[in-house]
């Protein structure tokens, strides 16, 4: 068998601040530009892709983040079994990239994602970040593209004070270590 | 601390909490609540510094950000030591350590004092008109300037401290928290608007937090009662942040400005460690207010920089505020009314006054009638022409005014003082303003420059908007807020305020005196030692632009940025050159307001947090297995892996060996990757690649080469096609973010019909090349079940496979030449698909690689690295691989720039091989060449791109650019170093295996 | 003739309290009509008029400048000085500005406090260590002073760098150049000025250009300000404006005007004592004869005309200043500014003629025009003056962006483009 | 620092975004059919212009799209932003 590796595999816990490494899960950046798209996503996964900048939306499976008004990430709320992720994989490939409607590219391990819970984890957002979170927190659902420290992230709103980080795998061990260094001082 | 100094019934400094400090070496004490400046006055200590030019003593003249004299160094670890600190913003605490600066060996005794007796022969800007003979003495005579210009001492160690970045999106930010602040910040948060309020000092209040004057009264309060119940309330209202120790440093566009906050350095030393020292804050207002109020003008007058001479209103708030006398007998010299509210404050202390010497004739406002009812002696229509004292004054001397007050006439007389307030009125700072890119306008009444025309959502309130009474100030900060918030606030109408109101107002920017200009000095920038004298110097000499006489004279640009100093300047310049001062303009207020310590501005990016670090998925086993990395761009990679004691060199040479006799294996991870789909993907790569792609057979994969369309080769890499419109394509690594968001730039803007969409998977796959004749037998044992023969899967093609039920991609693409795959699989699994490999090939020495042995082997094929062999000035045809260009395609990027006039020149730089005469030596890299040795200058035909030696061959080989060179195959060259002339010959590029045997061994 | 300066002027002249000190340049209303006009003020603009009337006889000329001479990109740089340039024609031109640097304070009878203190260069990657050598070998080649330092040598001659192996980006090795340094840049446009004024030299400030005259393919003059003035021969010297000169006439430049920043430090006593450029970290800082650092900061990538820049190029650049010198985080900002560059594609400048007869061009000089200043003037002098390039800057014409013989530089700035 | 409105994605800083010089230099559908000056044109020489100037921008790290700006590069006001293919909606 092969070992999964992942670059952080941690979890800290500081005064009103929790992060850790999500368990590995489904990423899939989903790309079209016709009501064609929208609606077969919308049959194959049951949730349709938000035409609405910044949102996202979901069901207790997965979820779909805007990323551009033709692109959209979609991921798995739990861990999914890799055989699981190959049959979607191909299912929306099959039916959107072969059927010249849009693009399916698997990322799941393009994008680490990084959950940050407590109540001042917009603080510690901020110490990075020059994004105006102010509208964003009360939005459940809302999702941004911005940098955090000088890094491309992709922040999802799934809660009150709890939040979806996804950064690129190859900066993330960086980032994770900025991270454990800012909430130090939150 | 002298005892008599200090008066007892204060509020603002806690008398109970003493405090020791050391100034200059001596142990002295304070209060908690002090600054610096406060507690030397205390311990009557006026003398705290030198002065730049002429090295005269200097004390503290004011109590905040303006103060030009009292400049310190604090701290003695070579690693905290701060230089030119301003002692009126040090607040004091436990363990302070500073001293004097620019003095040599003490403060009281100083050699560069000389400076003043050579003063004649050193007027502004002496320095261009000497020391140009002889010609190459400057360096010397520069050496003794440099020495003894500077300030304070630079720390010699890296800093302790940490410094942080917060970012802050607020609707109101209140710049300033005195009274029109604190007002505007409450009116705005209690509309609902998210509030911020900042002021440079530990609390809020500004100058009315100490106004106890029955001249001065709100609501039949004194104004600072009524302010202090104003504060109270400011707690309760949710809407509101305030954050004090926190100065604004700079107003960019857009709304956007830079605060810095202190957060310990009023801490005593041993409190101060592991927190952060200093946070800038990074505000988006949607509308700022500025109520930054006013500074106190000085007055331009003969020995006006004496130690003991100070700002009038400087003097008010040490007694009011610190409780500290200034001195015991003192004497004010003003032209407007404020200066009577430091007599009358001083007077209230018990401090004597011997009289206020006022240049206007007498008027009648309610202040000045309250200091005469207080038997304060007033000189009115007068001036002072001199004072005395070397280190501190003791008495000034004064005279009549004239009628058109152009001269001093009658008698002089000579008055004892300790010290001497000044007040030449107010200024009112616009430095946020204009630094905004407001437009000023010009008053004549009282001249000031107020803010005019901004494109900015932000309005000025209070004195810095030129309001000075306190009932404009409270009637105008209210009714300006209300309507800039577009809210309808009431809170403060009908108060009933009494204010003294000025009445006569008069303004000389330069007094005059009894000497004749050129024989005395009157003081306008006192740290860069400019005078009134310098700057009529400057005007005679032509220079008549305020920013000229401010470069010719230094003027204003000391530490305080002219603070004190730009008005009179404009105004003596205006004068002597018969201007309105309006018409003058003012020089630009630069960023920041305050000097803003590096350290803060960078924050937290220092050491580990300077600049990113990426990592490949196969990082930990590099690590663990010693090897040494390159920085190439933001990733890490593994350089070379050192076995015992090997340097570079050996480690690259057995590396090299191992790779072509058996098994190397190299983690290319780095690569950009990018997941190409869409009906037009062919098309498109057509258009962005010099060589055609829509015959490219599904499963196979083909290099190519892009080009910016100056022509010139941009980037390379193999692309494979995995199914009819879907593409993988590979870039350089440091290339990656960069043909991405070129592709996408065309494909938007250029070519939007075609139906394309380009996805970065980099970092969703990590890459392992296993390379060498025994690349073939190890990929058998890791993956059994796919056909390696090379009819089933030949040289540039692909296979999907699975390893241990992980899907994966495999190219059988080679970089070196060797037989050599590439597999791709999800990152999570490239480490344990590399130590697989590692296991697998064992048996066959397989070695791992790093990137310099990557690039030994592809020279030794004659493979370009892009941006290695090419620099921007290459064509693909220099490059001698005019096969890749399709030249029946009907456009790709760049083509057309191919077929310029010098592009198609036959005789441009083109890439060949050059091998050295003398087998085992090795060429350095940017090495030039030429075709002889004996002419001067001679002509560089080229340079050395790479270079190394070649353990497979046995001997040096080089890639090089050279003139003409296709045509010079076998022709000697010359490789000419310092101490000799290398011989060369040209050859080929491909140096190994011509014939590709080895790709299918 | 004017006061000499001497330090015998300056003893004869405090008996007289500085009371008989004479106008370093007239204060003249224009003429109607000149031999050559050049339109800015700056360093370039007069040093082209100092050898249009010292070398070619043409004493009837002006200088028009819209605002106070020396007050654009010649006032707000960070005055270093080098020649060590990659490239034949860039070696040439610069090195011919080096020479005349060296005698310009005697040749002015003004001090410009050029200061050879030397200029090094910092390689922080292996190509870095691939370019910086191939340019030491150039330079040598083109009898240019410049040497390749390894990472000890480089430690030696600055101590105050932090050398160690284990920050982000370890110096690899440097180059030094120790002709090259800095020289006090409101000097130069003011002795330019004076010099060129004592030959006649119209020197005119405040005096906008609103336009050129044309008949046919030649100039006739220009509308200012201050009302037409004719002559047949304009040279252009505007730095950053010189498109907007250029769009009057309807040429369009290769030309992007774009804000580079630099930043003073408070002064302090002497701690850095040469000039120290990092391009791949991006700071380069020297130390003023004032002691302030001066660090230049880095372009923006947006065109702009406003003497402003971003925050965040600044915060870059000290970030790299600090992991360059981390002894300067307590170090205090005291002043930061921004100036308009003219930035050509291939980072290297133009001047030459263009095909209006009689207008000229010298701009394009982007981050790194002050070092060129004297060689500039006297190139662009005689290239007006000739009507034909100098053979220093014939490589420098702009049809070199048509026929795509381009002289790149990209690596020798320190700037990125 | 600018403040944005993304046409995409709203208000954002200026740090998102990298700028993309001038807009509406449209790339030559027959290039080789130009001569070397008017493929210059193209390629190199610029308006420049001191004044409202229509240019690209992209939301780099964003929503990755580019889009058309009208600023005045005089005082770097930003007037109007625009989708790529829509027309400016000022003159």
């Amino acid at each position: 068998m092969l070992n999964f590796n992942s670059p952080i595999m941690d979890t800290k816990e500081y005064s009103e601040i929790k992060i850790s490494e999500v368990e590995p899960i489904l990423k899939i950046n989903l790309r079209g530009k016709s009501r064609d798209f929208i609606t077969k996503i919308g049959k194959e996964l049951s949730i349709i892709p938000p035409t609405e900048s910044n949102t996202s939306s979901g069901n207790e499976n997965l979820n779909i983040l805007w990323l551009g008004p033709d692109e959209w990430l979609l991921y798995s709320n739990n861990k999914i079994d890799l055989n699981n992720i190959n049959i979607l994989e191909n299912k929306l490939f099959n039916e959107i990239s072969k059927a010249k409607i849009g693009s399916v590219t698997n990322v799941s391990d393009h994008w680490i994602m990084i959950n940050l819970k407590g109540k001042k984890v917009f603080e510690l957002l901020a110490s990075g970040c020059p994004f105006n979170f102010n509208e964003f927190k009360k939005t459940k659902g809302s999702v941004t593209q911005t940098l955090l420290n000088h890094i491309d992230v992709i922040i999802h709103n799934k809660n009150i004070n709890d939040l979806n980080l996804f950064v690129r795998r190859s900066f993330s061990n960086h980032l994770w270590s900025w991270i454990k260094d800012s909430s130090r001082f939150i | 601390m002298s005892k008599n100094l200090r008066i007892t019934n204060n509020k603002f400094i806690d008398q109970t909490t003493k405090i020791s400090f050391k100034f200059d070496g001596k142990t002295l004490y304070g209060f908690k609540g002090d600054t610096l400046a406060s507690a030397l006055l205390a311990n009557n200590i006026h003398l705290v510094g030198r002065s730049f030019k002429y090295h005269r003593p200097r004390g503290i003249m004011a109590c905040g950000s303006e103060e030009p004299n009292a400049i310190v160094q604090v701290g003695n670890d070579a690693s905290i030591t701060e230089p030119n600190t301003r002692a009126t913003e040090i607040e004091l605490y436990e363990g302070l350590e500073a001293s004097s600066q620019n003095c040599w060996p003490s403060v009281n005794f100083d050699i560069g004092a000389v400076n003043n007796f050579f003063s004649p022969l050193i007027p502004a800007a002496f320095y261009y008109k000497t020391f140009m003979w002889p010609a190459n003495f400057w360096k010397l005579y520069e050496y003794f300037i440099r020495k003894s210009a500077g300030l304070g001492k630079s720390p010699t160690e890296p800093d302790k401290d940490i410094y942080d970045h917060r970012y802050l999106h607020c609707d109101v930010l209140v710049v300033g928290g005195g009274i029109s602040g604190i007002m505007a910040a409450k009116v705005a948060a209690k509309s609902n608007l998210n509030t911020v309020l900042i002021d440079d000092k530990n609390n809020l209040g500004g100058t009315t937090l100490f106004q106890k004057n029955e001249c001065f009264k709100i609501n039949s309060f004194y104004s600072n009662d009524w302010l202090r119940k104003e504060i109270e309330t400011l707690n309760s209202l949710k809407n509101l942040t305030i954050k004090t120790r926190t100065s604004l440093a700079a107003y960019h566009s857009y709304n956007y400005l830079l605060a810095r906050e202190n957060l310990t350095d009023h801490l005593d030393l041993n409190e101060k460690r592991d927190k952060i020292r200093q946070r800038l804050w990074k505000i988006r207002a949607k509308k700022v207010i500025i109520a930054t109020g006013a500074m106190e003008r000085p007055l331009i007058f003969s020995n006006n920089d004496r130690p003991g001479i100070m700002l009038s209103s400087s003097i008010k708030k040490y007694i009011d505020y610190y409780g500290v006398k200034c001195g015991q007998k003192i004497s004010l010299f003003t032209n407007n009314d404020s200066a009577y509210e430091t007599a009358i404050s001083l007077n209230n202390s018990g401090v004597i006054v011997n009289s206020v010497i006022d240049i206007r004739n007498k008027t009648n406002s309610l202040i000045v009638k309250q200091a005469e009812k207080l038997g304060i002696k007033i000189y009115w229509k007068s001036s002072v022409v001199n004072t005395s004292g070397y280190k501190k004054i003791n008495s000034i001397e004064f005279m009549k005014l004239s009628d058109d007050a152009t001269t001093v006439i009658g008698k002089k007389i000579k008055e004892k003082c300790d010290c001497l307030g000044i007040s030449g009125g107010w200024t009112p700072r616009v430095h946020l303003f204009t630094q905004s890119g407001g437009k000023l306008k010009f008053r004549d009444v009282d001249n000031v420059f107020l803010p005019d025309k901004s494109e900015l959502d932000q309005i000025s309130i209070g004195s810095c908007n030129g309001d000075f009474e306190l009932d404009d100030v409270i009637k105008n900060s209210v009714n300006l807020t209300n309507k800039f918030l577009k809210i309808n606030n009431n809170d403060y109408e009908n108060l009933e305020i009494i204010s003294s109101k000025e009445i006569d107002k008069k303004n000389i920017w330069l007094l005059p005196s009894d000497k004749p200009l050129g024989k005395t000095k009157q003081f306008l920038d006192f740290q860069n030692d400019s005078t009134a004298n310098d700057v009529k110097l400057a005007l005679r000499e032509g220079f008549k632009s305020i920013e000229h006489v401010k470069r010719y004279t230094t003027t204003g640009m000391a530490t305080d940025q002219g603070k004190l100093s730009n008005m009179h300047a404009l105004g003596i310049i205006a004068e002597t050159a018969g201007v309105k001062m309006g018409e003058l303009g003012t020089t630009t207020f630069r960023p920041p307001y305050t000097p803003l310590t590096f350290g803060t501005i960078v924050g937290r990016n220092v050491g580990e947090f300077f600049d990113t670090t990426r990592k490949t998925p196969i990082h930990e086993w590099h690590v663990e297995n010693k090897a040494e990395f390159e920085n190439v761009g933001q990733w890490k990679r593994a350089w070379y892996y050192p076995i015992g004691n090997e340097n570079m060199h050996e480690a690259v040479q057995r590396e090299s060996k191992a790779a072509r006799d058996s098994a190397g294996i190299l983690d290319a991870s780095t690569l950009g990757k990018i997941d190409i789909q869409g009906s037009d993907a062919s098309e498109f790569l057509n258009r962005i690649y010099t060589n055609a792609w829509s015959k490219l057979e599904i499963g196979k994969c083909r290099y190519g080469l892009m080009l910016n369309e100056d022509g010139m080769v941009y980037d390379d890499g193999v692309t494979t096609r995995l199914s009819e419109n879907h593409y993988l394509m590979t870039t350089t690594t440091g290339g990656a973010a960069n043909v991405l968001s070129k592709m996408e730039d065309y494909l938007q803007t250029e070519w939007p019909e075609l139906d394309v969409y380009l996805t970065s998977v980099t970092d969703h796959y990590g890459t392992v090349s296993i390379c060498g004749p025994n690349s073939k037998r190890i990929l058998t044992k890791i993956i059994p079940d796919l056909d390696l023969s090379d009819k089933e899967f030949p040289h540039m093609s692909f296979k999907n496979a699975l390893i241990d039920n992980i899907k994966c991609r495999v190219m059988r693409i080679s970089f070196t030449g060797e037989h050599s795959y590439e597999i791709n699989i999800q990152s999570s699994y490239a480490k344990s698909v590399w130590e697989k490999c590692f296991e697998a090939g064992k048996e066959f020495n397989i070695t791992p690689y790093g990137t310099e042995t990557m690039h030994l082997l592809r020279a030794e094929k004659g493979f370009i690295i892009a941006g290695q062999d090419t620099d921007g000035t290459m064509t693909p045809v220099d490059l001698q691989m005019d096969w890749i260009i399709n030249k029946k395609k009907y456009d790709f990027i760049g083509k057309r720039s191919l077929y310029r006039s010098d592009t198609i020149r036959e005789d441009r730089k083109q890439l060949v091989g050059l091998l050295t005469d003398d087998p085992n030596e090795i060429l350095e890299e940017g090495a030039q060449i030429v075709s002889e040795t004996n002419s001067q200058p001679v002509e560089m035909l080229g340079h050395v791109t790479s270079s190394y030696y070649s353990p497979n061959l046995n001997k040096s080989i080089a890639l090089a650019v050279v003139k003409n060179g296709k045509k010079l195959k076998g022709q000697k060259m010359f490789v000419p170093m310092k101490d000799k002339n290398i011989s060369v010959t040209i050859t080929d590029t491909v140096f190994l295996d011509k014939e590709n045997k080895r790709l299918n061994a | 003739m004017k006061n000499k300066y001497s330090i015998f002027s300056l003893i004869k002249n405090a008996f007289s309290y500085h009371e008989n000190w004479q106008r370093a340049w007239r204060d003249p209303e224009p003429k109607k009509e000149y031999d050559a006009i050049i339109i800015g003020g700056g360093g370039h603009g007069l040093a082209t008029a100092y050898y249009l009337a010292k070398k070619h006889n043409m004493t009837n000329i002006a200088v028009v400048e819209k605002g106070w001479i020396g007050g654009g990109n010649t006032g707000r740089n960070t005055t270093i000085i080098r020649s060590n340039y990659l490239w034949d024609a860039s070696a040439g031109l610069y090195d011919h500005a080096l020479k005349i640097w060296e005698g310009l304070s005697q040749e002015l009878n003004y001090n410009v406090m050029f200061s050879q203190r030397g200029v090094m260069n910092l390689a922080h990657n292996l190509q870095d260590v691939r370019d910086l050598k191939r340019r030491t070998h150039a330079n040598r080649l083109n009898g240019i002073d410049a040497v390749y330092l390894n990472t000890e040598e480089v430690k030696k001659f600055c101590p105050i760098i932090n050398t160690s192996p284990n920050i982000r980006y370890p110096v690899l090795g440097g180059t030094l150049q120790k002709r090259a340094g800095t020289a006090r840049h409101d000097a130069v446009a003011w002795g330019y000025a004076r010099g060129a004024d004592a030959m006649g030299v119209d020197i005119i400030q405040n005096c906008e250009v609103k336009g050129i005259k044309r008949i046919g393919d030649s100039v006739e003059g220009i509308e200012t300000t201050k009302g037409f003035i004719k002559t047949k021969k304009i040279g252009v010297v505007a730095a950053g404006h010189s498109s907007v000169i250029a769009n009057m006439v309807d040429l369009k430049l290769p030309l992007e005007s774009k804000p580079l920043q630099a930043l003073v430090s408070e002064p302090v006593k002497p701690i850095i004592d040469t000039v120290v450029m990092s391009n791949a970290v991006h700071a380069y800082v020297s130390q003023s004869d004032k002691g302030e650092l001066v660090i230049g900061a880095g372009t923006d990538a947006y065109v702009s005309y406003t003497q402003r820049g971003s925050h965040n190029v600044v915060e870059g650049t000290l970030k790299a200043i600090l992991e360059l010198y981390p002894i300067f985080s307590r170090m205090k900002m005291l002043r930061q500014w921004g100036g308009i560059v003219d930035i050509c594609p291939d980072a290297s400048p133009i001047i030459s003629k263009t095909h209006i007869k009689g207008l000229y061009f010298n701009c394009g000089w982007g981050t790194g025009g002050f070092k060129a200043t004297p060689g500039s003037g006297d190139l662009f002098a005689h290239t007006i003056a000739n009507d034909d390039p100098h053979k220093l800057n014939a490589d420098f014409n702009i049809n070199r962006f048509v026929s795509g013989d381009l002289v790149d530089e990209h690596g020798a700035a320190a700037v990125a483009h | 620092m600018f403040l944005i409105n993304c046409p995409y994605c709203g208000e954002r800083d200026q740090s998102e975004f990298s700028a993309g010089g001038e807009a509406h230099i449209v790339r030559p559908k027959q290039p080789t059919e130009l001569s070397d000056d008017q493929w210059a044109e193209f390629l190199f020489m610029r308006k420049n212009i001191k004044g409202v100037q229509f240019e690209r921008w992209n939301h780099a790290h964003g929503c990755r799209k580019w889009f058309n700006m009208v600023r005045d590069t005089s005082n770097d006001k930003i007037h109007a932003v625009y989708k790529m293919g829509e027309k400016p909606p000022i003159k």
